[in-house]
């Protein structure tokens, strides 16, 4: 047993480090919401360049061979700046969706794309009427000589303003909630009858609802096996949900710190607002929830990628139920310990508090993973 | 002992309800009922119908205008306003400076001010915290020097709520820098419109503009605009404090709330079912309701002190306390109800003004930006933790 | 609205608060503890005399006209002096159902005897299987002649040692956990065929299983309509809940004072530990459940008798939820504050916290009344 | 980065599970198992078959007795021993006072005390918290006066565990009275068969006689018994504190509660259906599970960390807290899951010598019981409120 960073580990997240704390600045990021794509494209090459989109692929693919986490220590980085470039959406989902699911000639075509950052793939995991299910899948793909033919809607898709490939499942057989019967297909993201309606979310990124009326796709469309794609996504999507969980543990300790300042410089009745004992108290508890928080989102990283489905799913429904938990009551109280200065817009507190909120829905909120934890 | 109302507190209820009914227009219901933001305008339409009424000022006295109600009346008004989703009052007016002026104010401010009040025609702010003093009242640095017949005053007040509609500020400022600080206080009225005054909003990171940091530089002040004494102002601050009670749990308020979170869990689906009829959530569900009820009848039998003669004491702090917790978990469950559809950032939609559907279902986007607002309502006022001391001070005597 | 006391209730109060102060030292009911009825009858003598065991009943019945708010204000106090005669299971179940399901001639044979201290029921509301579903019956009443023959198990009967009369649930027809079928018998104490194992509580009570081997009664031991008692039964166990409500809340009162005392007088580090920030505010905490307890004890006594079965049972439920997760804050946090002291058994404080731990599962602990309530 | 043990990790652990399946008593296993009472021969029989293997002391250097582990094959150890309902090591004797006496006594304590601590021959006790002094350590009142070759003691200890059992007690001791309330104490060492000590057991509100009050009334004990220097005893009691770290956060044991309450759960009904499949039932236990993982993997970090090198810090306070507050949520649960079967107070099936069959089902007796007695986990060792105050000062630097 070894819990300490190997020497690439090591080296990862210096760089990661310094290029938020340096290149990635808060006012920076709030300009990028008023852009279309909400991102910067200029960044996304970087990130390219240094090999972070390709971290977790294998060499032969243009990656670096790395593991959930070389993610994990990248995201966590990436949670500290608030980062809005879709990382977890194209290199984590859409990644990890094409190395597993993809047939040797797609991952040969299109994971050195991505890894150089020339291909932005992101997954369309949920439906209207959906909710956390990933079973839930009403699209259908009709078998079309060849090629499919795509109808139905998918929700809250993120990044697929700027996505290059859609990841769509879709139903090839079966009724609306059946575990058998999904399929995935990889649909261009300017693909005929493919209509979108982008918005941003509460938390400075960008989603969209698609619409799919008559879609055609052809047959090398499909990835993974026909009908049988249910597993593969809850593989992908979890490890998604590990990655984000790394990004809220990033989140967390920055709120953490910045709580921590702000009670030792800020002064009230005569003294540092820390002197008070109440306050004290409650940010033992901020503290003791980020210690944990990290060692969670490190045993779902050391689990996700596993051979064990049933161990990766106690894992990580473990972690994304804890984190849920703690990053809502670190993100309540560190708005609560910088009174009516954490209410405000200018502050990061609040833009922290809004994105711990949106991870702990993303994938499935504290109460899904709770239960699933049990069923299993 | 009964938990009911009596035959004439039933027939008063029925005129509130009916007059509610009737008179709050439908368009300001559907915006409070929908949890969406209200204008300036909102308020005022509504107010102005109260006072039409005769119904502006429930605490006031009968003499400036005062409805002459009951204890219990004052309840009922309340919770048939809430039920019927009419605004809440604005406070700053009618329950705070209106009171002080009443209580403590010179024969000519309560003839130039009450009337105005009265029927909101002065749209009133509260000028307390400053940048450098929040929870630490006493340590103030806003200055007002007598200079003849006026006061020069300079200084910055801030999280000022709504002053960008204010006709008038109420300031707690600096009359004197010795003695105890809280000696050197008093208690000042000033008109926004004067030269000098400047109002800067800050918008909040749920995107709204509600607060404000308000500056004075040179700005001249009738001395006639001085409450009472001068260095007295800490007095009529305590005395203000313990003054707003009524209606601070805003029970009645989250009961619909929790109507409303039903009812959206009951339109969300999860695993095939009714979000509604899953145990966990329901669960949740009965826990807040419970706490609710178990507030309310907290809050009933203080009333029934008080009806019964008991003056209203710090027990007051707890109303806050639990009335704003309840309140915030009630912002979380509808967030979590609402599952992804709670991240698509609408702001066209919290105004009523948009002509296009929104994303995802009608109740949802709302939901998480007044989640995030909501977080304001255990710092105002007073933090809750602030609350605590006062009550291990005055009720525990620790 | 009015939720002030009566000039009667007034009387009642203070009559009781005084026998608590001067005539039940907590030392002679630690001694009770060693008696085989673990309670004194000379008590339960003056208990008759004082008229608080047919408070509740009609003045017809022996009794003096009050209602379940008299209850409250006699369990309230008997929470604080942790009262160990049978008041909620003879005067409260007993009386209740007896009141309720009694015949004319029952109510007029039993009643004046059990307000007069001579007749001591009890209710055997459980089986060893049926946790808190009151409808969970297994016992059997098979007719035999205008007689019946009872058979079965009743579990934890408080009481059960000293009680005149057993009110037996039993099934007359219908399947175990059937609504329908359940009737209420009236088994003498002594009946042939019944047979006890006693032992104490860990709170200091009295209970026993009970068996039932053809156990032979007559015709006019039915109490109540043959088939159709689970609606009575039900009633009564929220009039019994209701009265255990009050119960805690005195209990809680109680503990609040000496804990509060206790930080005031306990000096660490040359101070009151009153003076600690975390402590003031737990103790705030202690305050503001203490309050909001009486005031869900008051909701369910005022709403318990009155005509609305399912206002009755919101009320009773809510307020049992309610006084379940405060009742073990409250009593885990005044341990926890008196330190090692509150550990011992010398001190009243660890009692307090037994009995109120048992209250909670008494009639269905707080989940169970939460999910009640969320059910109506 | 590996979460998994290594080759010699996975063979040592097999080394340790086959010596506790083997050696451990099976009428202890099943008293462990089941939550009943342990009597003074228990924990005898168990300290001495590890102590014939040589694993008696893990955390003591090789030359005195110790295993020569890596921080990791201690973990192994205490998890094993845990998961073989092994039962706990009493710390007084081998994690307190011995490396107390490794680090500052004398060559003469050490060759007396050791040995006799690593065999189990003496059973010591712990006598630091006064009547007076219970958080508050340092005010502590009783004496020591010396007198040519020996001190004269006078005054009480309390919350003493097992002191009824016990050959020796170690404790903290006022030998100045003068300069700083710290710098007044020392560390003494008392044979509790001294004329002039006596027990008086203290009874807990669950009926058990774990704790004791002991006096001292003119008591001779021999100069040769105090540890390293007079006044320094305050420096010699911090020492042992950050010592105690090992096994603090009982991980493992608490493991072995949650499996129980899954099994208790599963053989109790509730509606017709195992309580285990309730969903809220369900929902409680999972939260603890998942709590348990985040103290198990926040203990490895604090584990990896020393394996690499760094010594453990006051994090080890957050092992107490969480760790504490885990086994009282469990010990609640288990009183939850058992409904009206918590009532019966059966002292006679704590022991294990109860020939009838209890009422209720057989795992019922111990559990009420054991919730009460377990309230003291958040108390004693320093309560866990001076845990968080001890964190927010060394670590938060607050």
């Amino acid at each position: 047993m070894d819990l300490s960073y190997t020497n690439e580990q090591n080296l990862i997240r210096d760089s990661v480090q310094r290029f938020a704390r340096d290149s990635y600045p808060f006012d920076a990021r709030r300009r990028l919401g008023e852009t279309s794509e909400g991102f910067s494209r200029g960044t996304w090459k970087t990130f390219a360049e240094l090999g972070w989109l390709g971290v977790a692929l294998p060499e032969a693919y243009g990656g670096s061979g790395g593991s959930a986490v070389d993610v994990m220590i990248l995201m966590e980085a990436f949670g500290r700046a608030l980062v809005v470039e879709p990382y977890f959406t194209a290199a984590v989902l859409g990644g990890t969706a094409l190395l597993l699911g993809g047939s040797e000639a797609q991952k040969r075509s299109l994971l050195p794309r991505l890894a150089a950052g020339e291909l932005l793939p992101t997954l369309a995991f949920a439906e209207p009427q959906s909710r956390f299910d990933l079973g839930d899948v009403q699209t259908t793909a009709r078998q079309d000589g060849a090629g499919f033919v795509i109808d139905g809607a998918k929700s809250v898709v993120f990044h697929a303003v700027s996505a290059d490939i859609v990841i769509v499942p879709a139903r090839t057989s079966g009724e609306r909630r059946d575990e058998h019967g999904i399929s995935l297909f990889l649909v261009e993201g300017d693909a005929a009858g493919l209509t979108r309606r982008d918005y941003p979310t509460v938390d400075g990124h960008r989603a969209s609802e698609l619409k799919f009326e008559n879609v055609r796709v052809g047959g090398d469309a499909l990835l993974g096996a026909r009908d049988a794609a249910l597993p593969l996504i809850e593989t992908v999507v979890d490890h998604g949900t590990s990655a984000v969980c790394a990004e809220a543990v990033g989140i967390m300790a920055a709120l953490y710190e910045a709580t921590l300042e702000h009670l030792k410089t800020r002064e009230q009745f005569g003294q540092p607002i820390g002197r008070f004992q109440v306050l004290q108290h409650r940010m033992v508890d901020i503290f003791a929830m980020c210690e944990q928080a990290r060692s969670m989102a490190l045993m779902a990283a050391l689990t996700v990628g596993g051979p064990d489905p049933t161990a990766r799913r106690k894992a990580v429904s473990a972690a994304k139920n804890y984190i849920g938990r703690a990053g809502r009551f670190v993100s309540q109280q560190a708005v609560q310990l910088h009174g009516a200065m954490g209410m405000t817009d200018e502050l990061i507190i609040g833009h922290y508090f809004k994105r711990l909120t949106m991870i702990d829905t993303l994938f499935g909120n504290a109460d899904h993973h709770l239960e699933r934890f049990g069923r299993l | 002992m009964d938990l009911t109302f009596n035959r004439d507190e039933q027939a008063f209820r029925g005129e509130v309800r009916r007059f509610v009914a009737e008179r709050l227009p439908a368009d300001v219901k559907h915006k409070v009922e929908n949890g969406l933001r209200l204008e300036k305008d909102d308020y005022l339409r509504w107010q102005k119908a109260l006072y039409e009424k005769g119904w502006a000022a429930p605490g006031w006295p009968v003499e400036h205008g005062g409805p002459g109600w009951t204890p219990v009346q004052g309840y009922i008004f309340e919770q048939e306003c809430a039920l019927g989703d009419a605004p809440a009052v604005m406070p700053f007016g009618l329950n705070m400076v209106g009171p002080v002026i009443i209580e403590f104010g010179s024969e000519a401010q309560k003839a130039r001010f009450l009337p105005r009040i009265l029927s909101s025609e002065d749209w009133w702010c509260q000028g307390y915290s400053e940048p450098g003093a929040g929870s630490d009242l006493a340590s103030l640095k806003m200055s007002a020097v007598r200079a003849g017949d006026h006061y020069a005053v300079n200084g910055a007040k801030t999280w000022t709520t709504l002053a960008q509609y204010a006709d008038m500020i109420f300031c707690l400022v600096r009359t004197s820098a010795s003695g105890k600080k809280q000696e050197g206080i008093s208690f000042l009225l000033i008109d926004m419109k004067s030269p000098g005054v400047t109002v800067r909003p800050i918008v909040t990171f749920d995107g709204g503009q509600e607060i404000n940091e308000v500056f004075f530089e040179d700005v001249e002040v009738p001395a006639e605009n001085l409450v009472g004494e001068e260095g007295k102002g800490w007095t009529y601050a305590k005395f203000l404090l313990g003054h707003e009670r009524v209606g601070i749990a805003q029970v009645a308020r989250s009961k619909r709330q929790v109507e409303r979170l039903k009812k959206i869990a009951a339109a969300e689906f999860k695993d095939g079912r009714p979000l509604a009829d899953d145990p966990n959530f329901r669960a949740k569900i009965s826990t807040v309701e419970i706490d609710l009820l178990a507030l309310e009848h907290m809050e009933l039998r203080i009333l029934s002190d008080e009806t019964a003669g008991q003056a209203p004491g710090p027990e007051s702090s707890l109303l806050k306390i639990r009335g704003t917790e309840i309140q915030q978990e009630i912002t979380e469950l509808l967030v979590e109800a609402v599952g992804y559809y709670a991240a698509p950032y609408q702001p066209a939609f919290l105004r009523d003004g948009a002509n296009d559907e929104p994303v995802g279902p009608g109740y949802a986007p709302a939901l998480a930006p007044t989640y995030f607002n909501w977080r304001k309502a255990s710092i105002y006022g007073g933090s809750n933790e602030i609350q605590k001391n006062i009550i291990a001070k005055a009720v525990l005597g620790l």
